[in-house]
């Protein structure tokens, strides 16, 4: 059936309303299929126009007019307009918003409507990557009407529309005749929930999905890749993958230490014996894939000797113990053993715990309990969470926060540019975490499934260009 | 006299020397381990990963290109270890509460304690685990625990239900008139003639005890890394059957022979306690 | 060509020799008696021809059943055999019922099994052959379970049940232990009267030799696995010539030593017991309708004093034992040993020794015989000596290197002996035996009731000796108690009872005792 | 047996409020919050306040059980803290698909495990016994998700017979649901019927020794008419607990082969509703668990009544 696709997803979303929860799973099912905001992310992840047509931003920087679309109707019906847009920005904001990504709506001031088609942002101070912002799922536009009950059953302005789901089971989205841009191509989609990685490899090797997002297991891709009836899409995503360091612990506050367990780490090794091969080695904490990116990852040389050195002269001859606190996902938990096993090289004891999301959430996150941890962070560009020194690293720098704050009233792109280098450095420089690796978003689809995203600028299985060969 | 007579009929039953056999080679495989291994099992060698077995390797290596030989030798510590203590501790204290519910039929000692069982028995695993490394952190200790306490109401259902019609036999009311109480004829006559099936649902535990550890590990409790287990070997080597099928076959080889072996024992040591089967000599 | 023919059989378990070179013919019509020693090997040898024998038996010889070689049959062929062609009665009933099954269903299954009938029908057939050994239907239903019923009302389901299909052969393993002697009567003609009337083969293995007298064609006589006498009933007792045989009959009229001392002091008295059993229920929500047992029971035991508890099959006398024991809840009355009520206190209770009806049954089958003796010790709050043990097992006529076997190793006699042995063991001032020699040979029980009578003397041990043989009632107890539904109808000194029965229920018990009518003569 | 059931009925309704308390206590010393669990690592403090209070977890302890109590009592369960819809739907969307697979399971288990049983123990000692006994081992010892994951490859990859996973429900029809849960039920059987089949071995050798086994053959039955009409219901208690115990487990402990056939029950549910800390659902089904264990333990008893009479009397 060509006009059908059946997507394999790894987590199902705990409800459907993308602007309450942080679950990548919403977004992976809504983002631009059935949600859209003023501005949306390209495959490629540059900001394009989405429900806003163009805009207009004032010489200082302060003030955004939004033009939007005009004939656009939600999949209720009811009409889309700028004081929807007015309804969403000013919900996500608000006292009692619980929009997991609030911070992105901090900079606004007000939001007016002008007229019917047009909206007016006005910023408290300027703000570098606005539009950017503008773009992430947290700020699609919802409407006043169904957002009672959009936890399940979302209404939005996307070329598919919220079909029926299955909960435990799957989602199925169907075409929006009605949509203001090009139509899809497919009549429905399913979104499957498997989140056994031999179930996935089952699913797709019976053929029962045509696509797996995100495939869980990299061990698995050879295969694929060996088989004419699949592709391996293997792109990125913004995923930087750190040994997370708690720079207040002793004896991680001493910057020795901390570079001799950077110097420690074989950033290979890792990629090829926790994802067999798939990631790209960095040296901080910034995306290889973005423009300003620099290759940092010389600050710490794989150096076993150099490290030992480093220790003794910190005061650890003999190394000393601490803990690894590992959450779910496979890249922390390979990794972390053998992260461990690099450690104990330099005489640094680990212990390992194994955590859930929910623990770990509790004691390292937000309980500083820890000593090192592995995560990815797959917001995109999120290097400002250094200068937030309640964050869990731990890492106060008034320096690097002056920095940041800097970069965000920043809108000159070449000195944001600059500013950025400058901020992927100092992090390097001051072995606040350790950097491994940029995670690979590795999907598998059938090979004749065309327009499927390689590449994942926000977490979207944008599902609007996608149809079949023959 | 009638020691060694038991001690020569012991030796005599083929299941249980062959069993006792199976199960010592690797309660000696756990012991040599902690002193010797072929390989370090805490050493990686990414580049040598998921080696075929071959005279180097004997098992092959792992994901992580260590030795699944020196890996299934220090495993056998922490399985044989978690599922030991944890049928130990269900059959420790779910047998004496399923004797004593029913030497207490229809009364209310043996309503709390088979509604507590229900309680305890109601509870995912999952969360009795969760609950556990919430409140102790997690380790292999706290899999015995978790695990043993889900043992808890199998024994106790289990004693209770086949403790009751021996409950309705003469000979208990013999028991009975030469003065003997509830607890005592529970332990002096109930319990031989239970000891069959607690044998055999032991051995059943025991590789059941053995898996869990696996999956509690996957969540976080259970044995840390890097120290092994088989259950937590055969849960990584899940998606690496298609490339590696060595890696699930050695530990699930090891699990089979040991609980084999048990089993064997634990059918030779049930023919040896029946006196109405013990000289048969099958 | 006999019915039934044994020769040279035979028989080892494991190893150990159990029967020698046994023959025995049997023709149809005709009744053949295997009396002797407990212990002989008379079930065993009942066994072999059922082929039903223990693990690790091993046979030689041979036994031809109406023709066939049953050695040789296969298993087919002895399944089409088992029931119809020969029907068995086993020695202990107690055991030989199914517990979760009805009576109804057990003697109807012998029918279908063999027979092409319907459900109805043979449940019609299993209520008539219940009814033929006097379990009639409405006061026994089908739908009764074996553990609703008394000792000798089990006994007669598993007759029915041999007897259901009226096989060629019927081979009967102490069929009336459990019988009070007017039952007994009415099932030995019932017996006789398939003999005589179908033709039947009768096997009766018994340890009475009145009965055995009256109703045997021919007698065998078995000793230690071996057939040491055999002849015709009415000339046997004449024409004996093995020491055995001699002893046998002379002990059949053995009068144990008179007992000691009767005292004043009342050791157990029992005032309007009244214990009812909660009864079937007629539907699912309808209240069972209780069924009373015992009824308004009171009497008095002397300390010293041997008190006999004679009367009906199911009137309720182990009942009666198990409340006196404190084992079951009374729902009147009260019962005080020594002073103390059996229910309110536990060391009441502490000198009081039973001897149950079904010794097998009441023995712990994974314990060994030595353990399962010194039971009774508990009380005291130590072990039993080896000695102890050794000498308690001689007492009773076991050897001391019993102790190390386990019970499913002894015949009947032997288990019901074992019993005894438990219960002298720590010479309690109370012993409860019911029907504690039902089971063993003349021999053995002469040498049991002077243990007990010498016992009495010297210790003052107090007897409650229930049974339905009036012979030893007669020879061992001071006192009687009749008792008939649920009640105690007559009591009194056993001469009195005996020689002037008040009630007619007594006295049709005394006239339906089997004698042994030549005995006179030889002894004379 | 109506005041009897009236009784039953008093200790149900105490048991389950006394669970009640401890489930919710339990759970309370699980440690992480729903809130931030929902709101990822980028939330600001004061979000995941409001969410908290939104949720309702900002009210005391007390507060919570009463109006968790209160709802059961009148049959509702709350609101989901992650999926925002009442519990009682999804739990009884989930239902749809673990009840008939725990009740498929069973009817294998038990289809398969009684006459293996029997076969073993008919035949102890010999080849048929040794070579049950090595399967049901292997039964047992094989983890259930890889035989699993075999069967996957073997009837959905290789042959096509069934798909790998996934459930189509019961709308696409009775037979496409029972095929959706055939290999999930086979899996989940293979196991229990290796455990059972042991239990009723052993429980039908000690039975064997019995006296009236003898006397049932005396009656001219074949050696398989005793063991089908004498000796099974006789050792059929503890078959009958373990049966029970079975059941109990299959309901909600059926994650593993849940997830590797993407099936969803009430297992996932658990589990997904523990890792993201949706306590609410956790302390329903939990209660709901409980209940359907009581319930299940209260027919074992009553079976065990039926099956022997002598346990009639003192009930
Ligand atoms: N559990 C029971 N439920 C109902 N009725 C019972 C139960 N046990 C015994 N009975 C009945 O109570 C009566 C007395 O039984 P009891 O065993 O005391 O008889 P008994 O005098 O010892 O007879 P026997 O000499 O045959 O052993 C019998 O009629 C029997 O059917
Ligand atoms: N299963 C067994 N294993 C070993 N020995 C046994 C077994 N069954 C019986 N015997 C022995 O075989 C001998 C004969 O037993 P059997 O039961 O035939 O005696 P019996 O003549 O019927 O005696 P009773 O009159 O006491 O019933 C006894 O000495 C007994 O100890
Ligand atoms: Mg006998
Ligand atoms: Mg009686």
């Amino acid at each position: 059936n060509t006009t059908e696709v059946t997507v394999g997803l790894q987590l199902e979303p705990p409800h459907l309303d993308p602007t309450s929860a942080a679950a990548g799973a919403i977004d992976q099912v809504l983002y631009s299929n059935v949600f859209e905001g003023l501005t949306r992310f390209g495959p490629d992840g540059s900001v394009n126009a989405g429900l806003a047509e163009s805009w207009d931003i004032s010489e200082d920087g302060l003030t955004y007019t939004f033009k939007l679309r005009s004939g656009v109707t939600f999949h209720d019906g009811t009409s889309f307009g700028s004081e929807d847009v007015v309804f969403s920005l000013d919900r996500a904001r608000a006292e009692d918003s619980t929009n997991a990504q609030k911070a992105l709506f901090a900079g606004i001031e007000s939001v007016e409507a002008v007229d019917a088609t047009t909206v007016k942002v006005t910023l408290k101070s300027p703000q570098g990557n606005f539009l950017f912002n503008m773009a992430w799922g947290d700020a699609v536009i919802v409407a006043e009407e169904s957002i009672a009950d959009i936890k399940s059953n979302p209404v939005g302005t996307g070329a598919f529309r919220f079909g029926d789901w299955k909960q435990g089971d799957s989602i199925t989205l169907t075409r929006n005749a009605d949509y203001w841009g090009d139509a899809a191509a497919l009549e429905s989609a399913t979104f499957k929930f498997i989140s056994e990685p031999t179930a996935a490899f089952a699913a797709m090797m019976a053929e029962d999905i045509d696509a797996f997002y995100s495939y869980p297991a990299p061990e698995n891709l050879a295969q694929f890749e060996a088989d004419p009836r699949f592709t391996v899409l293997a792109g990125n995503t913004e995923g930087e993958t750190i040994l997370a360091i708690n720079n207040k612990m002793e004896p991680f506050n001493d910057v020795r230490v901390r570079k001799a367990v950077s110097m420690a780490i074989d950033r290979q090794a890792i990629i090829d014996g926790a994802m067999f091969g798939y990631g790209t080695p960095i040296g901080s904490h910034f995306a290889p894939h973005h423009p300003d990116y620099i290759d940092l990852t010389g600050n710490a040389p794989f150096d076993p000797e150099a490290a030992k050195a480093l220790l003794a002269e910190a005061g650890y001859p003999d190394g000393f113990t601490t803990t690894l606190k590992l959450p779910p996902p496979s890249y922390a938990r390979r990794g972390g053993e053998i992260i461990a096993a690099q450690l104990r090289a330099i005489g640094v004891e680990t212990e390992i715990s194994n955590l859930e999301w929910a623990q770990w959430l509790e004691q390292a996150f937000r309980g500083y309990d820890y000593g090192l941890t592995i995560v990815s962070h797959t917001e995109p560009m999120d290097i400002g969470i250094y200068a937030r020194a309640e964050y869990y690293f731990q890492y106060d720098n008034a320096d690097f926060q002056a920095l940041i704050d800097k970069l965000s009233v920043e809108t000159d792109p070449a000195m944001r540019s600059d500013l950025l280098k400058q901020a992927q450095t100092t992090i390097s420089e001051d072995y606040v975490n350790g950097y491994l690796f940029q995670l690979a978003l590795t999907s598998v689809v059938n090979a004749k499934l065309n327009g499927f995203w390689k590449d994942a600028p926000t977490q979207a299985v944008d599902l609007t260009a996608v149809s079949w060969s023959e | 006299m009638a020691e060694t007579g038991f001690l020569k009929s012991a030796v005599r039953s083929r299941n249980l020397m062959l069993g006792l056999a199976l199960t010592s080679v690797f309660a000696i495989a756990a012991l040599v381990s902690l002193i010797w291994t072929p390989y370090d099992v805490t050493v990686l060698d990414i580049a040598s990963k998921l080696k075929s077995p071959s005279a180097e390797h004997l098992f092959g290596t792992d994901h992580f290109g260590r030795d699944t030989f020196s890996m299934v030798m220090v495993g056998a510590q922490t399985s044989i270890a978690v599922a030991f203590i944890a049928v130990g501790i269900g059959i420790g204290l779910g047998v004496p509460l399923g004797l004593a519910a029913a030497a207490n039929r229809g009364g209310w000692l043996d309503e709390v304690i088979m509604r507590g069982n229900d309680l305890v028995f109601a509870f995912p695993s999952l969360l009795i685990a969760i609950m556990i490394t919430a409140v102790f952190g997690p380790s292999a200790v706290n899999a015995i625990i978790a695990i043993g306490i889900f043992n808890i109401p199998v024994f106790a259902r289990l004693s209770r239900g086949a403790a009751l019609p021996l409950w309705t036999r003469e000979f208990i009311l013999s028991a009975r008139v030469a003065g003997k109480g509830a607890t005592r004829i529970s332990a002096e006559h109930i319990l031989p003639n239970i000891t069959n099936l607690l044998i055999v649902q032991g051995t059943i535990q025991f590789s059941l005890g053995i898996l869990a550890e696996a999956g509690l590990s996957y969540v976080g409790l259970g044995a840390q890394p890097p120290t092994p287990s088989w259950g937590r070997m055969l849960a990584e080597s899940q998606t690496l059957i298609s490339i590696a099928p060595h890696l699930a076959l050695f530990p699930g080889f090891a699990i089979l022979l040991t609980v084999l072996g048990l089993n064997l024992a634990g059918d030779g040591l049930r023919d040896l306690l029946d006196p109405r089967i013990r000289r048969t000599g099958r | 060509m006999s019915l039934l023919s044994i020769q040279d059989l035979s028989l080892s378990i494991h190893g150990t020799p159990i029967l020698d070179r046994v023959s025995i013919d049997i023709e149809p019509g005709e009744v053949c008696g295997v009396i002797g020693e407990s212990g002989s090997g008379k079930s065993l040898t009942a066994f072999s021809v059922m082929q039903l024998l223990p693990d690790g038996a091993v046979c030689s010889g041979a036994i031809r059943l109406a023709g066939t070689d049953i050695l040789q049959a296969d298993e087919q062929a002895l399944c089409n055999m088992r029931g119809k062609t020969v029907g068995m009665v086993f020695q202990e009933p107690m055991t030989a019922l199914n517990p979760v099954q009805t009576i109804g269903q057990q003697v109807a299954e012998t029918i279908r099994i063999h027979r092409k009938t319907s459900r109805a029908e043979a449940m019609a057939l299993a209520a008539e052959s219940l009814a033929r050994c006097e379990l009639p239907q409405d006061r026994f239903p089908l739908s009764r379970y074996p553990h609703e019923l008394s000792g000798g009302q089990r006994q007669r389901v598993v007759i029915a049940m041999a007897i259901a299909l009226r096989p060629k052969l019927l081979i009967a393993d102490e069929p009336t232990t459990a019988l009070d002697v007017t039952t007994q009567a009415e099932i030995l003609s019932l017996l006789k009267q398939l003999v005589t009337e179908d033709g039947m083969g009768l096997m009766l293995i018994t340890h009475d030799l009145a009965v055995v007298t009256d109703i045997a064609d021919h007698i065998v006589i078995m000793k230690t696995g071996e057939v040491v006498e055999r002849g015709r009933a009415e000339t046997l007792h004449r024409e004996m010539q093995h020491p055995y045989t001699k002893a046998l009959f002379e002990a059949s009229t053995h009068q144990p030593e008179t007992a000691g001392q009767i005292e004043d002091t009342v050791l157990l008295s029992v005032k309007n017991v009244v214990r009812d059993y909660t009864g079937a229920r007629t539907s699912l929500f309808a209240k069972p309708t209780p069924f009373r047992a015992v009824n308004d029971v009171s009497f008095n035991l002397h300390k010293g004093e041997c008190l006999g508890l004679v009367g009906e099959s199911g009137c309720g006398k182990s009942t009666l034992t198990r409340a006196i024991l404190g084992l079951d809840d009374i729902q009147g009355g009260s019962i005080k040993l020594n002073g103390l009520d059996v229910h309110a206190d536990e060391s009441a209770r502490q000198q009081m020794q039973v001897v149950f009806q079904d010794p097998y049954g009441s023995f712990n089958p994974r314990h060994k015989v030595g353990r399962l003796v010194s039971e009774p010790f508990f009380r005291l709050g130590r072990q039993a000596t080896d000695d102890e043990i050794a000498d308690s097992l001689i007492s009773v006529g076991l050897k001391a290197t019993d102790q190390d076997k386990y019970i499913h190793e002894f015949s009947g006699g032997q288990r019901q002996r074992i019993a005894i042995a438990r219960a002298l063991i720590i010479k309690p001032d109370l012993i409860i035996l019911d029907e504690a020699v039902s089971a063993l040979d003349v021999s053995i029980r002469a040498q049991i009731l002077d243990l007990l009578a010498e016992l009495s003397s010297e210790r003052g041990l107090t007897y409650l000796f229930i049974t339905h043989d009036l012979t030893v009632v007669k020879a061992i107890a001071d006192r009687v108690l009749v008792m008939q539904g649920g009640q105690i109808i007559e009591q009194g000194e056993t001469e009195t009872v005996f020689s002037a029965p008040q009630q007619d229920y007594t006295k049709k018990l005394i006239a339906a005792a089997p004698e042994l009518p030549s005995l006179e003569g030889v002894s004379a | 047996m109506l005041p009897y059931l009236i009784k039953r009925l008093g200790s149900l309704i105490v048991s389950l409020l006394v669970a009640s308390l401890v489930i919710f206590a339990c759970i309370e010393v699980v440690p992480g919050d729903p809130a931030s669990f929902m709101l990822g690592i980028n939330a600001q403090p004061d979000t995941v306040d409001a969410l908290r209070e939104e949720l309702g977890l900002n009210q005391t302890i007390a507060q919570r059980y009463m109006s968790w109590i209160t709802g059961l009592l009148t049959g509702d369960m709350g609101t989901s803290y992650t999926y925002r819809s009442p519990v009682s739907d999804i739990v009884a969307d989930r239902l749809q698909v673990s009840l008939p697979l725990a009740l498929y399971a069973l009817a294998l288990t038990v289809l398969v495990a009684f006459p293996v049983g029997v076969l073993a123990a008919a035949r102890r000692g010999s080849a048929t016994d040794l070579s049950v006994m090595g399967v049901t081992q292997l039964g047992i010892a094989v983890p259930n998700f890889w035989f699993a994951i075999l069967m996957v490859i073997v009837f959905a990859i290789n042959l096509g017979w069934f798909s790998a996973g996934g459930f189509p429900g019961w709308d696409a029809g009775f037979f496409a649901g029972l095929k959706a849960l055939t290999l999930p039920a086979v899996a989940l059987a293979l196991p229990q019927a290796s455990i059972l089949a042991r239990v009723m071995r052993s429980s039908l050798l000690d039975t064997l020794s019995e006296d009236y086994i003898r006397s049932a053959r005396a009656k001219g039955l074949t050696k398989r008419q005793v063991m089908w009409r004498h000796a099974l219901r006789n050792a059929m208690i503890p078959v009958l607990t373990i049966i029970g115990l079975q059941f109990s487990f299959l309901l909600a402990g059926a994650i593993i082969i849940e997830n590797v056939f993407f099936l969803p029950g009430l297992g996932r549910l658990v589990f997904q509703a523990i890792t993201q800390r949706d306590l609410i659902v956790v302390e329903s089904v939990v209660m709901l668990l409980v209940f359907a264990v009581i319930l299940v333990n209260f027919l074992v008893d009553l079976a065990y009544a039926w099956v022997d009479p002598r346990l009639r009397a003192r009930s």
